[in-house]
């Protein structure tokens, strides 16, 4: 795996570190509420919580230009839409399933959209969004911009038949892609090495002529520098690409799931390398953050978290006739 | 007898058949470690191994074929799938290879399979979670299609599922899981392509199966309070289906509801509301009605996602159609 | 007005639509070099080159998936499906992906795609390979479903399907495409949820779609030898059906069969005839009859083959039960 | 590619020789036959001709044990039917939609099974039979059997998901199966380059932990030792592999395909790699095969298609009542 030095001192500006911190913050905030508010039933459903993974969505959203870049990914999907800069508000009115929310309450928590943001989606069945965001894709080539999609998805995801089948596709046809996959151990219960016959899953990029590579995924600066990399060879040299992220997800694969699979000792351990904590220390010893900066940012969140639920429980529901509305255009 | 939960009758039902016969194993998703996604597993990796409960990949598509092949070469695999809603990756598999494999070989193979799981709207989980794909199953010659609304029923089902030497679909319902129900300790098996009569009536025929039987059985009792006696056929089989039991029943009463969670067009329900319209032209008092989901994709939102569904209320208000109230 | 095959209303349609929309593009399987396993893309890359007109691998799902993804971003795609067999590898995209997208984002994206290409038996080619999947895309909400009998339907239908924000599922039929008919040079489209009444009558409402609309003409012929005048209705579009003009036709007749090429049970067909028992109760003087292939897998011999599909014989045999004859 | 040293004198002995080369004129023959009763109109459908194929299914074939051992094929399947010792009397008859066929006439050209020979088809959906193929090596491998499945496919099947999906699984699970892919340059009118992002087909094997490799397809002795080798391996040491053999068609996709997405020349050029003159002219080279020798074997061959023949042509119909039959068991 590709460590990031952490000795070393880092090249980006205060702000742009700050930045980093604050939005993967942000999302933490989000999450822990957002379970808390499952908690409560809230919100009901599949809700699948990010806390662990931050620093991929993060670190990945500051590499690209949102004026002519997309992303999409799967049902894990709060931390991208936030990183996305979608409106804490909207995104948990949608968890509460009010009318107000981002798709006005018909998605919850799997299918967050802001097409104006490109974030397209929160996609539910694993590997199916993979050919649309190909698809994406093939759309910014057809009109000659200058744009590429980032796909997000897990390690569960490498065994559909679907990342396969796009892969080749954006291979052949040098689609302005770069699929990250973020590789938190775990599908659902099952450690990714039962299910997969090669271990680095980076190394599948070798079938579709594309590189490969594996990044640490709770270093939001490899994540920023490598993905930036990828989005470069894209737009320069017209070059897909497969990244694997390794990350580690802290709580169970969605809200009803106890996470027996694996041991205390092993969330102990893996939590030592938070990907807060990481960018925090290093900009700590960098001398770029005070302790207080660090209370004010955090405050902010947990204000703006709070706002979100206050919005959401102030917010409408949809009215019943609204179920006939949005199934055609 | 026993109260047991469905989920639990569906284990024995699969540990029976499991150490009866060895030919019988479970292959799916986070069905062995796990325990499987809703529990129906619990405790079959412990007891028979990695060889007869198997975990496989994200790739329904591929365990799904690798079933139906291991099933032409003489084992009899269940196939869980996470959720019907998956299985739609998996259905090129379903009804170009498990469902044709004996006609276009001449005879010269079976496939003794069953693939099953939760089918159906649960709660709060929006379009591409909540879909009963009742009627694309039923659509398919070559396989058997069955739906059991009750703990008792889902043992009995399936084990009779797995002797079968055929392709059977069995659609279960996450909401089902935890309904009790007495469950004999003796071993019993319910043939398949016979209807149940899970309330028998004299004045209104209501058919349906799966989940919603529960909530047929519900309006129904309200419709008794009201001085109505109405009839519930449970289908428990929809592929292939038992006429003769429909018929017999409307021949009976005279008026029918069909009752079906799934989408209306082309839907199990509406075949067998033509059915009844047809064989039954004569003895018809009313236009047969029919209960289903709304004609759109599920919305998340819990209030709209049940108005979305068949409810007591709507089947109340197509009795009151059918009786001319 | 020109004389022109099928395929060729079809090619014009593509061209067109093309030309007037650069967001509009072609893929699939063999439609470019090859200029379509069918020939309906003849041309097409010579005039508008790799970049709209682009040959995939043999990868249903992903080249579906990727139509898909194009037009939630904004182009026009025309996905080919080199048979609709082979689409059900693509099921899922189609029915989880472009069916809910606009729905699960409240709204915020369309999806403006035409899936095309030969649905149903054509002759020799056994049970994988002949197969009428109406059904199961009938049955999905959120998308709309048409089927062209002639060659001015199937330009017309499908200019309007290219031109529609929704995803749009266009049945074809490989026996169709060298079947010629009037269609006019100038410009014209045919409205998606419109049945169009193919020969008007008084005594019979047939009712059916796609391929076997001319057979069901051919039956209309012969009924009329025998001074039985019936009224076909082609409802070109099973998705939304067109209730309308069903109902007024069959208040006309009293009399109504359902023809559909498909398999019986949970089929498009059968919708059509519940809905016609139920809507027309009061009007039928007999009861609605079903005529479709048989439920069964399709044999590869020809007679059996045949045998297996709907035929004028089984028609009249049903007008017969009808009239009570 | 691996090319075998054709200057290298055989081990292997006459009779064994013999039986190679006289599998592979059968097939020619029967091709032949078929493709001239097909424009006749005695066949129907699709029929996909395997001439210049030969080596393949012949090599293979003889690289297993029937007793033990299975194959399975996609839609191209004559000539593994025919390797496989089936009567060409039911083939022919199959391909005539008899009800002598070994399908009682509702499979067809695409559709040849014989359980007995352990023969399990004949499948028409591009890549759908490789799960299929798989599911046979798991129920080897369950039973604790000694055997292997041979898995054929087209270069055109390797980007079907069902591909990827099912290699995985063999690679976690080792079963006892060997994928042979059979790269004749095209699927349908497109040659294989276009639509595959990489070129070495066999290359593949690696996102699956299996040993890839190409062989000359059109050298049934190298076909039989790498396919030997490959089983040998399931064998010992239950490791499943991936086989690339590169081939040519020589007629096009199906009876109806005109194939003029490729020159004269290409084919003509092709031909003279043909897999029957390429044994032949090493045998006479060897010494083990006289020009009389030959000349009975294709004559025995055209007798036995001959008698097919006159045995599909003389077989009844099936009755219209069997269409209800094998439904069901
Ligand atoms: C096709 C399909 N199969 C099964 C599921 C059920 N399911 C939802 S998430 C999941 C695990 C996915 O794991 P991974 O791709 O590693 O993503 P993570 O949850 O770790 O982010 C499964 C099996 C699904 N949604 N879609
Ligand atoms: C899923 C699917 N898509 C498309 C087809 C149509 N089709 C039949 S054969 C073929 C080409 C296959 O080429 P290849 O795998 O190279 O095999 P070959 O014909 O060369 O033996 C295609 C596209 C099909 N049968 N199944
Ligand atoms: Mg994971
Ligand atoms: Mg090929």
């Amino acid at each position: 795996m590709a460590k990031s030095d952490a000795k070393k001192k880092t090249q980006y500006g205060p702000e742009f570190l700050k930045g980093l911190l604050e939005g993967m913050l942000l999302i933490r905030r989000f999450e822990e509420k957002a379970a808390q508010m499952y908690g409560l039933r809230k919100i009901g459903g599949f809700c699948h919580i990010y806390i662990g993974q931050e620093a991929i969505a993060v670190g990945a959203a500051a590499a690209i230009d949102p004026a002519r870049d997309y992303i999409m990914t799967a049902y894990r999907d709060h931390g991208h839409a936030l990183a996305a800069s979608m409106d804490p508000k909207v995104v948990m009115a949608e968890l509460y399933g009010k009318i107000t929310g981002c798709s006005r309450g018909k998605g919850g928590s799997m299918h967050l959209f802001d097409v104006e943001r490109h974030f397209y989606g929160g996609h539910g069945i694993v590997g199916a969004h993979i050919p649309l965001a190909t698809g994406v894709a093939l759309k910014i080539k057809y009109r000659g911009e200058k744009g590429v999609i980032l796909c997000f998805f897990g390690d569960g995801a490498v065994h559909q038949g679907s990342f396969h089948e796009a892969l080749n596709m954006a291979g052949v046809w040098k689609l302005p892609v770069v699929y990250i996959c973020e590789n938190n151990w775990y599908g659902m219960g099952t450690d990714y090495r039962r299910v997969s016959a090669v271990h680095d899953l980076s190394s599948l990029a070798s079938s579709y002529n594309m590189p490969g590579k594996q990044v640490d995924g709770m270093d939001a600066i490899a994540v920023f520098e490598n993905i930036k990399e990828a989005v470069a060879a894209v737009r320069t040299e017209s070059q897909p690409s497969l990244l694997e992220l390794r990350t580690y997800r802290y709580m169970g694969h969605s809200m009803s799931d106890p996470g027996t699979y694996r041991t205390k000792e092993e969330i102990l351990k893996q939590k030592e390398q938070d990907p807060i904590l990481i960018l925090k220390n290093k900009m700590t010893a960098d001398g770029v953050l005070a302790e207080d900066d660090y209370q004010q940012m955090d405050k902010r969140c947990k204000q703006a978290v709070a706002e979100a639920v206050d919005f959401a429980e102030a917010s409408e529901m949809p009215a019943i006739e609204t179920m006939y509305e949005d199934v055609f255009k | 007898m026993p109260v047991i939960a469905y989920r639990d009758a569906l284990n024995q039902a699969i540990d029976e058949e499991m150490a009866r016969d060895d030919r019988v194993f479970l292959i799916g998703e986070e069905v062995a470690l796990y325990n499987g996604a809703y529990k129906v597993s619990r405790g079959l990796h412990d007891k028979y191994g990695d060889r007869r409960v198997i975990d496989t990949p994200i790739s329904e598509e591929g365990f799904t074929g690798i079933g139906i092949g291991a099933a032409m070469a003489g084992l009899r695999p269940i196939v869980e799938w996470m959720t019907f809603n998956f299985s739609i990756q998996a259905l090129d598999q379903v009804i170009n290879n498990a469902a044709k494999m004996r006609y276009m070989s001449g005879g010269q193979f079976s496939v003794p399979i069953v693939f099953r799981g939760p089918n159906g709207p649960a709660e709060w989980l929006s379009s591409q979670h909540s879909q009963a794909l009742d009627a694309i199953y039923s659509h398919v010659p070559g396989l058997k299609v069955i739906s059991a609304a009750t703990p008792y029923d889902a043992k009995g089902l399936l084990k009779s599922a797995i002797r079968d030497d055929n392709p059977v679909v069995m659609m279960e319902a996450e909401l089902l899981y935890g309904a009790k129900g007495d469950v004999p300790t003796d071993e019993y098996l319910i043939p398949l392509g016979k209807a149940d009569i899970k309330r028998p009536g004299r004045e209104v025929t209501l058919i349906t199966f799966g989940k919603v039987v529960h909530m047929v059985l519900a309006a129904a009792e309200a419709l008794a309070q009201d001085g109505i006696d109405a009839e519930v056929i449970d289908l428990r089989s929809l592929r292939p289906l038992d006429e003769a039991a429909i018929v017999a029943s409307v021949a009976k009463t005279s008026r029918c509801i069909v009752i079906d969670e799934g989408w209306p067009i082309a839907s199990v329900g509406a075949y067998v509301a033509w059915l009844v319209s047809h064989r039954c032209f004569d003895r018809l008092d009313a236009q047969v009605e029919l209960v289903t989901s709304e004609d759109i994709p599920m919305p998340y939102n819990h209030q709209l996602e049940l108005a979305a569904q068949p409810s007591v209320d709507k089947i109340l208000a197509a009795v009151e159609k059918v009786l001319y109230l």
